[in-house]
């Protein structure tokens, strides 16, 4: 029973960090129908910027604000200086794009800071607190979870109830209707980057300290882990993010703890399958579209 | 461009001119499995600078091809090939992996190219009949297996010995060590885990659970980091005996970062001179060739295995004579005998091919890892862990070895 | 034997909202039935109820007598093709192969001799695209036979449409809204065409049209439904229609003169 | 919603497949697909006596991997399916032509047609694979088939661990390969053998591939990828034919990695990755989708690519302390910057731009002319 | 041109590729007018609400827009100068619900209460739509999304309104209703509209003016009474 609480408890803290990651994919998702392969790599970057303003200034705070700035940017620079010019006609030609500058930041993050680990401070104890003798969540699973909660109220309640978030679906939607309407297109999508790989860094800051540490590579399995997450979820649903964070990090836990953690890749395919053949538009799947 | 002279033989030898070696390694420069290890080969090729500087190996200069294969075993085959076929290397030197490696072995065996010093611990490099011109050189894994039990047994009598292993050949073999010493049923919980899944959290948690005292770890270094932080966490604090593979101080502290003081204590074993004794002439010696031909990059266990590497190398070149030809080092190496920076010996002889045959122990203390003990020797059979007490060598005065 | 397709009390529900209430027609062979209606009455529906893409709530269809559980791709085996709201032509494929495309299912050829490049596939391929030149002919748009159909005036796409569903040879015919932006002449054509499909010599066959045009309605119509609400609220020929209140109130409605008032 | 086709041909493509217009088809599939196959064979062999060994082999890969995008593009570009899993159908058939050629050796047996026997099950194999997945795929779009195949890749190496017993784990197993046939001559370089045996298998395939697009099923798959309603009510069952655009695929994605294995004598569940997954996607867009030959250049390419910058960066002398640093990571940075500025500037891949130049060639002849 | 002339077109040229789709449009329409386009099926009446509304960037010739040179005005500035344009093929955004469609419209103005009332006009004016506020727009039925389309034009109270083909796919009943309401517009609010038909009759019988395209070229542009009336001028240029 302690195990199986112990477990819980776990998996919900790597879950809750998940779907901090896989909020920016959703994000990105809505605002520019792009699965954002690169996600992973610019969060990275954002966090080494982040690792540099600290130790140089011996502060986390200012860098973890830092990290924040330096993802919107680079979002915001992405966008233009890249996504901007590629052609949408196929999806796929984005995804490319994307798994390009996957191997381009992760090169120049190899040759500014080396391959090595660095290590990525977490601003509260991980020590988890114990009550009743079992170890229950530690003063930063808290914060994690805070800080997710208020992102993901905050950008539900953005998309749902402010213009900007109506101008931003409409522009993801239908760019020429939008732009007929007064929609500045273009800065929405700017803006929809700018909000993703702000969160993605947001993300980044939380993930990290729970990983092997700082790597041009650290964000590989998160990615894959989020992305899941994104899938189980609902790539449209903001709530659909958290809720398969969640999931997917209490399977993850559950096999590693009860049957191995070799099993847990064949695990998660199991998940994806289990969900996607009931529900092929993940567990939030908005209304099937009217086809004819 | 190698087969352009002939050998002072006659025949031409791939990669020999009268004045130029070309040796080719294949090593993980990017990719997740690049940390640490992209250091190995500059301070292998740092080394043969240095060897250059001062009038190369019987007047021929030593070119060292680094090529990247991001520990991709399908890249491995590609870049190796290259290196033969098209580089026309006279020797594959430290190639680095055991998946990646393996692939190769028949590729170099049929080929005739002497494969040397492979930077793994895996056994199989050892096998002089199936493959005559493959050499290991790190201490196998089921030697330092017993090696670290055999600490466990002597010194943690009556503790709860439990073990993580990688879910591969370093785990497996490593966790068949210790078992040889202790005895099979003697692993309270034996736990493992896969790099592609960096939550350590429920093997950690299985640990505490069951009232683990001694854990040993054979680990990378990454997850080294992540089970200490990880127990850490847990309120778990173990006696922690670490692989030399994951135990090297330096890369763990970094990577802790603040929480670096939780590898207080910690046990791990090695081989090769520890980069912090700035006492140690070899340290001396590689510390002012890494300054002179490696950009004095960061000095760490990494730098002195590979200038360990380099060094072997041009002893077995030297020993191989003037009229270098691939049989000929083949045969230097199988005849044994070389005296470096290492702590304990090489084994290499016609019957034996894997490297290093022991281990000493050292401690995390004060932030400082130290050796302390004696150096033991074991094989990976049966047979009981000694003591190794011969002194070790003193490097030669200008760095570079003479013939013996 | 004259039963065509039939229609029995069919329900179609979406959520809270009734689309088809009750709704019983029959499409006799080789005739032209009109189904006319306000906008939402449940036409579109009603097709996808014929096509299975929607399964009615209550109800049940028969063909020729025989029950019918439709499934899309089992239709043209049956001898039923269809038309789409806007075009549904395949972007990728040039017009004779969105032709070809339409007698999918008359190919006889295997899967083996596919692969292998025989004969049998060969000969299959050709005969296809014989009968879609000859369909192309037909309707006058061969000379488009090679062409992106992305590429063509909005008219052409149509007949283009129009040809891919013929191909299948079919029995029945469901038109939706084949006149929606075409010009006056193109209508008075699509007519003339439309009139003429019950009374070929090869492959004749009976049409179920849904269309807001009713110049082209009334002009090619053997027999009119008119739903409203998901209901039909009048059925007969266009003559008894045009002169239905109840059809005019709710459909038909006031010349735009009358309307401003 | 866009993403439910994951490909929309570019306008120039409509030709596809092969030779525009529609009456030059009227001989045999057959014997024209046939005679370029021979042609190309006859090439190979004259080009395997004309390069060094090294060459050989390279080439011998792509010829492997050229039957992975060639299969991908068929799923991809043709029937508009995504998939990020096509590195572990790979491994499928590189671990099938394993364990058989073990089997094999260990019970002593030689023959020439061992080979053919076992690179034929690691297709059955594939296909079995292919056909589950396929199964699952032909009810997801977009990023949720994206998400599926993406956990395929993953998995498939994973397995490999968790079953070591049979596959090895990490370290992998070897696949013993016969020499070439004694008939050739004692000194006859592997490299060409390998060459050889690779081209020919690859040729078949592509052979089987370029009939079946020119079939009925080709014009199928095409039109599953533009209109699947419209699909429907032309009598296509839809998800029938996604399975089936998927086993093909597999199929000829199975015997790439069975090739790629004999090339390397070795299966590890390192070598296919998701990385390379994701690699063969670039290939294939790169390359040109919904075209056979540009699967060809994006075979080349994989190949090519990390080789052309490994020199470019060789060819700069660094300082040591700056060479610690880009080694390795330059190579990927320029690779990495070369796939954006291709992608946006020539979104229709190599074979786009081959086409585009062609078109402008023929285009000015007649006025030249007049 | 005078000063009541809200929209005037000079020497318009524009197109997709190499070749133009329009040669030299010149075009008046007087503030508080209807004109109505027709013309054959790919004459250019989509791709001269395109040019107009910037959709497309015209390779010459001139848009003034009460006087106002519209040349370099990005698109989206173009619904706070007053034009809305109603594409072809309606532009209802289907992952959107009717409401959400519907504020779009109004989202660029600084009135707030008055694109609210503006708002509420609609749903009375297309009851169908207020039975369908939360329904997502490819829920709607064909004519459903028609009205749904026009509706969300007038959040945004144009001067100016380009509409493509309004009648396609509505019912005989909505269409004379659609057209006697942009008579309503223009009478009661001035609203001037660009009118693109096929439905000829209608378009003219609702139009102050007709303009009859072919091949890319205004063939003629006369009071709509006269188009209708005249029984050759008909016969020449509109085939009835
Ligand atoms: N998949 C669906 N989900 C929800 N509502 C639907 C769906 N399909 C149709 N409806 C609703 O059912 C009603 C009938 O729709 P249908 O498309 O059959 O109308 P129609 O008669 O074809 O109209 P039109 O002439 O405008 O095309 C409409 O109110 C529509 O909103
Ligand atoms: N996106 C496009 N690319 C290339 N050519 C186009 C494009 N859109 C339209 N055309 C061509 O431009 C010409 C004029 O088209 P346009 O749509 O303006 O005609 P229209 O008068 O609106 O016709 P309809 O009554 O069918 O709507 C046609 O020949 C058409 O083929
Ligand atoms: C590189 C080695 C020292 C360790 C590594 N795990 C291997 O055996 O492949
Ligand atoms: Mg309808
Ligand atoms: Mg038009």
């Amino acid at each position: 029973m302690d195990r199986f609480v112990f477990l819980t408890v776990d998996g919900l803290s790597r879950g809750a960090v998940y779907a901090a990651f896989a909020l920016a994919l959703v994000l990105i998702w809505r605002a520019a129908r792009v699965v954002n392969f690169a996600q992973g790599a610019m969060a990275v970057a954002a966090a080494y910027v982040a690792y540099t303003v600290s130790t140089a200034t011996g502060s986390y705070w200012l860098g973890f604000v830092v990290a924040i700035v330096a993802g919107l940017l680079l979002g915001a620079l992405v966008d233009r200086v890249v996504m901007r010019h590629v052609d949408h006609a196929s999806p796929l030609n984005p995804v490319i794009v994307a798994l390009g500058l996957v191997l381009l930041i992760q090169a120049v993050l190899g040759m500014v800071y080396g391959s090595e680990f660095r290590p990525a401070e977490a601003p509260f104890s991980r020590s988890a607190l114990t009550v009743g003798g079992v170890a229950v969540l530690s003063p930063y699973d808290l914060f994690v979870f805070a800080t997710i909660g208020v992102v993901v109220s905050g950008l539900a309640w953005m998309f749902a109830r402010t213009p900007v978030g109506l101008r931003m679906r409409a522009a993801a939607f239908a760019p020429e209707v939008s732009r007929l309407l007064g929609v500045n297109v273009g800065g929405m999508l700017t803006l929809g980057w700018a909000l993703a790989s702000g969160v993605g860094a947001l993300a980044a800051m939380l993930v990290l300290p729970t990983e092997l540490g700082l790597h041009p590579h650290a964000m590989d399995l998160v990615f894959v882990s989020a992305f899941t997450a994104a899938v189980v979820g609902g790539l449209d649903s903001p709530p659909g993010a958290v809720v398969g964070g969640l999931v997917v990090g209490l399977l993850l836990s559950y096999v590693s703890g009860y049957a191995g953690s070799d099993l847990t890749p064949l695990a998660v395919l199991v998940l994806l399958l289990a969900v996607l053949l009931v529900r092929p538009g993940g567990l939030f799947a908005p209304v099937a579209a009217r086809r004819v | 461009s190698g087969d352009d002279g002939p050998g002072s033989g006659g025949a031409s030898v791939p990669g020999v001119t009268d004045t130029e070696i070309v040796v080719g390694t294949h090593m993980p420069l990017t990719g997740p499995a690049s940390a640490g290890y992209s250091k190995i080969a500059p301070a292998t090729k740092a080394y043969f600078d240095y060897v250059n500087a001062n009038g190369g190996v019987h007047g021929r200069k030593i070119t060292y091809k680094i090529m990247d294969d991001g520990y991709n075993p399908a890249n491995t085959q590609q870049v190796v090939r290259q290196l033969v076929l098209q580089d026309k290397v006279f020797a594959v030197l430290n190639g680095l992996g055991t998946p990646t490696h393996t692939g190769v072995l028949d590729f170099l065996k049929s080929n005739r190219v002497p494969d040397l010093f492979v930077a793994s611990g895996s056994r199989s490099w050892d096998q002089p009949d199936k493959y005559p011109g493959t050499f290991g050189f790190n201490p196998d894994y089921t030697v330092e297996g017993k090696i670290l039990a055999n600490y466990a047994k002597a010194n943690l009598a009556g503790q709860k010995v439990c073990f993580l292993g990688q879910d591969d050949d370093f785990g497996r073999d490593s966790l068949a060590g210790v078992e040889k010493v202790l005895g099979a049923g003697a692993v309270a919980v034996k736990q493992t885990y896969v790099t592609s899944n960096t939550n350590v959290a429920p093997q950690i948690g299985a640990f505490k659970a069951a009232g683990c005292q001694v854990v040993v770890l054979a680990t990378v270094p990454g997850f080294t980091a992540l089970s200490v932080g990880t127990a850490a966490r847990l309120g778990f604090k173990p006696q922690w005996l670490v692989s030399n593979v994951g135990a090297d101080h330096p890369t763990l502290a970094k990577q802790l970062g603040a929480a670096a003081p939780l590898l207080e204590g910690m046990v791990g074993t090695n081989y090769l001179p520890m980069q912090n004794d700035t006492a140690n002439p070899w340290i001396q010696l590689f510390t002012k060739v890494n300054k002179e031909h490696n950009g004095d990059a960061p000095f760490d266990g990494n730098t002195v295995y590979g200038m360990s590497v380099g060094y072997l190398f041009v002893q077995v070149l030297l020993a191989a004579g003037k009229d270098l030809t691939r049989e000929k080092v083949l045969d230097a190496v199988q005849k044994g005998g070389y005296q470096g920076p290492g702590l304990v010996p090489l084994r290499f002889s016609a019957t034996d091919h894997s490297g290093y045959g022991g281990q000493r122990l050292s401690r995390v203390s004060g932030g400082v890892q130290t050796y302390f003990g004696p150096a033991y020797e074991t094989d990976e059979a049966d047979g009981a862990v000694n003591e190794y007490t011969a002194t070790p060598a003193a490097p030669p005065a200008n760095g570079v070895p003479t013939v013996s | 034997m004259e039963r065509g397709l039939e229609l029995h009390h069919i329900g179609v529900r979406f959520g809270g909202l009734t689309a088809l209430d009750d709704v019983s027609l029959r499409v006799p062979p080789n005739r032209v039935v009109g189904v006319i209606g306000p906008n939402g009455a449940g036409k579109t529906t009603l097709f996808n109820v014929i096509c299975g893409f929607v399964a009615p709530e209550t109800g049940s269809l028969t063909l020729d007598g025989r029950s019918l559980r439709p499934r899309p791709h089992r239709l043209t085996r049956l001898g039923i093709a269809r038309t789409l709201q806007g075009t549904g032509l395949f972007a990728g494929l040039s017009v004779l192969e969105n032709v070809m495309t339409g007698a999918s299912h008359t190919a006889r050829a295997g899967f083996v001799p596919a692969l292998l490049g025989l004969p049998a596939s060969d000969r299959d391929e050709r005969r296809l695209r014989g009968d879609a030149l000859t369909i192309l002919d037909e309707l006058g748009i061969a000379e488009h036979a090679e062409a992106a159909p992305t590429t063509l005036p909005f008219a052409v796409r149509q007949r283009v449409a129009l040809a891919r569903a013929l191909a299948a040879r079919p029995r029945l015919l469901l038109l939706d809204e084949p006149a929606g932006g075409l010009g006056a002449d193109d209508i008075a054509e699509l007519a003339e065409l439309v009139r003429q499909l019950p009374r070929r010599d090869s492959d004749p066959c009976a049409v179920l049209l849904v269309e807001h045009h009713m110049d082209l309605v009334m002009a090619v119509c053997d027999e009119l439904v008119v739903l409203d609400f998901g209901r039909v609220i009048a059925a007969g020929t266009p003559d008894e229609i045009r002169d239905d209140p109840a059809v005019t109130d709710a459909y038909l409605g006031a010349t735009v003169e009358e309307a401003s008032q | 919603m866009s993403a439910t086709r994951a490909a929309l041909p570019p306008k120039e493509q409509l030709d596809e497949p092969g030779g525009r217009p529609v009456d030059r088809r009227r001989g045999s599939t057959l014997l024209r697909h046939l005679a370029v196959v021979l042609a190309a064979g006859l090439l190979l062999v004259a080009v395997s006596y004309s390069v060094e060994p090294f060459r050989n082999f390279q080439l011998a890969t792509v010829a492997a991997y050229l039957c992975a995008t060639a299969g991908l593009t068929v799923l991809t570009g043709l029937n508009g399916q995504l998939s990020l899993g096509h590195g572990a159908l790979m491994a499928t058939g590189a671990y099938t032509v394993a364990l058989c050629q073990t089997a094999f050796a260990d019970r002593g047996m030689t023959g020439g047609w061992l080979l053919p026997l076992s690179l034929g099950a690691a297709i059955v194999s594939t296909v079995a694979v292919g056909a589950v997945v396929g199964v699952a795929a032909a009810r997801l779009r977009g990023p949720y088939l994206a998400g599926v195949t993406l956990a395929v890749a993953v998995v498939v190496p994973a397995l490999a661990v968790t079953f070591d017993g049979v596959f090895n784990g990490e370290q992998g197993l070897s696949v013993p390969v016969e020499p070439p046939p004694l008939s050739l001559g004692p000194y006859f370089p592997y490299e060409r053998w390998q060459l050889w045996v690779t081209g020919a298998a690859t040729l078949l395939a592509l052979l089987l591939l370029a009939n079946l697009i020119r079939s009925r099923y080709g014009r199928t798959f095409r039109a599953v990828r533009d209109d699947e309603v419209a699909a429907r009510l032309a009598g296509i069952h839809v998800a029938r034919t996604q399975v089936l655009a998927f086993v093909v695929s597999a199929a000829t994605a199975g015997l790439g990695g069975a090739l790629l294995a004999v090339l390397a004598q070795s299966v590890s569940p390192g070598a296919f990755s998701l990385t390379l997954s994701l690699f063969l996607l670039m290939a294939v867009v790169i390359g040109g989708l919904g075209r056979l030959t540009g699967a060809l250049w994006g075979a080349v390419l994989l190949v090519a690519l990390p080789d052309l910058t490994h020199s470019v960066t060789e060819m700069l002398t660094l300082s040591p302390a700056v060479a610690q640093r880009l080694e390795g990571n330059l190579p990927l940075a320029i690779f990495g910057l070369t796939l954006i500025v291709v992608m946006i500037a020539a979104p229709g891949g190599v074979q786009g731009l081959l086409s585009r130049l062609g078109r402008a060639l023929l285009a000015r002849r007649p006025t030249r002319r007049s | 041109m005078t000063a009541t002339d809200l929209l005037v077109v000079r020497g318009l040229v524009a197109g997709y590729g190499a070749a133009p789709v329009l040669r030299a449009i010149d075009l008046t329409v007087p503030a508080g007018t209807i004109a109505a386009v027709v013309g054959a099926n790919g004459a250019g009446k989509t791709t001269l609400l395109r040019a107009l509304s910037g959709m497309i960037r015209p390779a010459a010739g001139q848009v003034l827009l009460a006087g106002e040179d519209l040349r370099g005005t990005p698109v989206e500035q173009l619904v706070r100068r007053g034009m809305a344009h109603v594409p072809e093929g309606r532009g209802v955004i289907s992952e959107l619900t009717v409401d959400e469609n519907l504020r779009l419209g109004g989202l660029w103005r600084r009135d707030r209460a008055d694109a609210g009332r503006a708002l509420d006009e609609v749903y009375q004016l297309f009851e169908p739509l207020a039975r369908r506020r939360r329904h997502l727009g490819h829920q709607l039925s064909g004519g459903e999304r028609q009205m749904l389309a026009l509706g969300r034009a007038l959040v945004g109270r144009p001067r100016l309104l380009l509409l493509d083909e309004p009648s396609l796919g509505l019912a005989p009943r909505v269409v004379a209703r659609t057209m006697a309401l942009l008579r309503q517009l223009r009478d009661r609010t001035g609203l001037t509209v660009l009118l693109v038909e096929q439905n000829v009759r209608s378009a003219l019988a609702v139009a102050d003016q007709g303009v009859v395209m072919s091949l890319g070229r205004v063939v003629i542009a006369a009071p709509a009474v006269q188009l209708r009336d005249d029984v050759d001028l008909r016969h020449a240029y509109l085939g009835f």
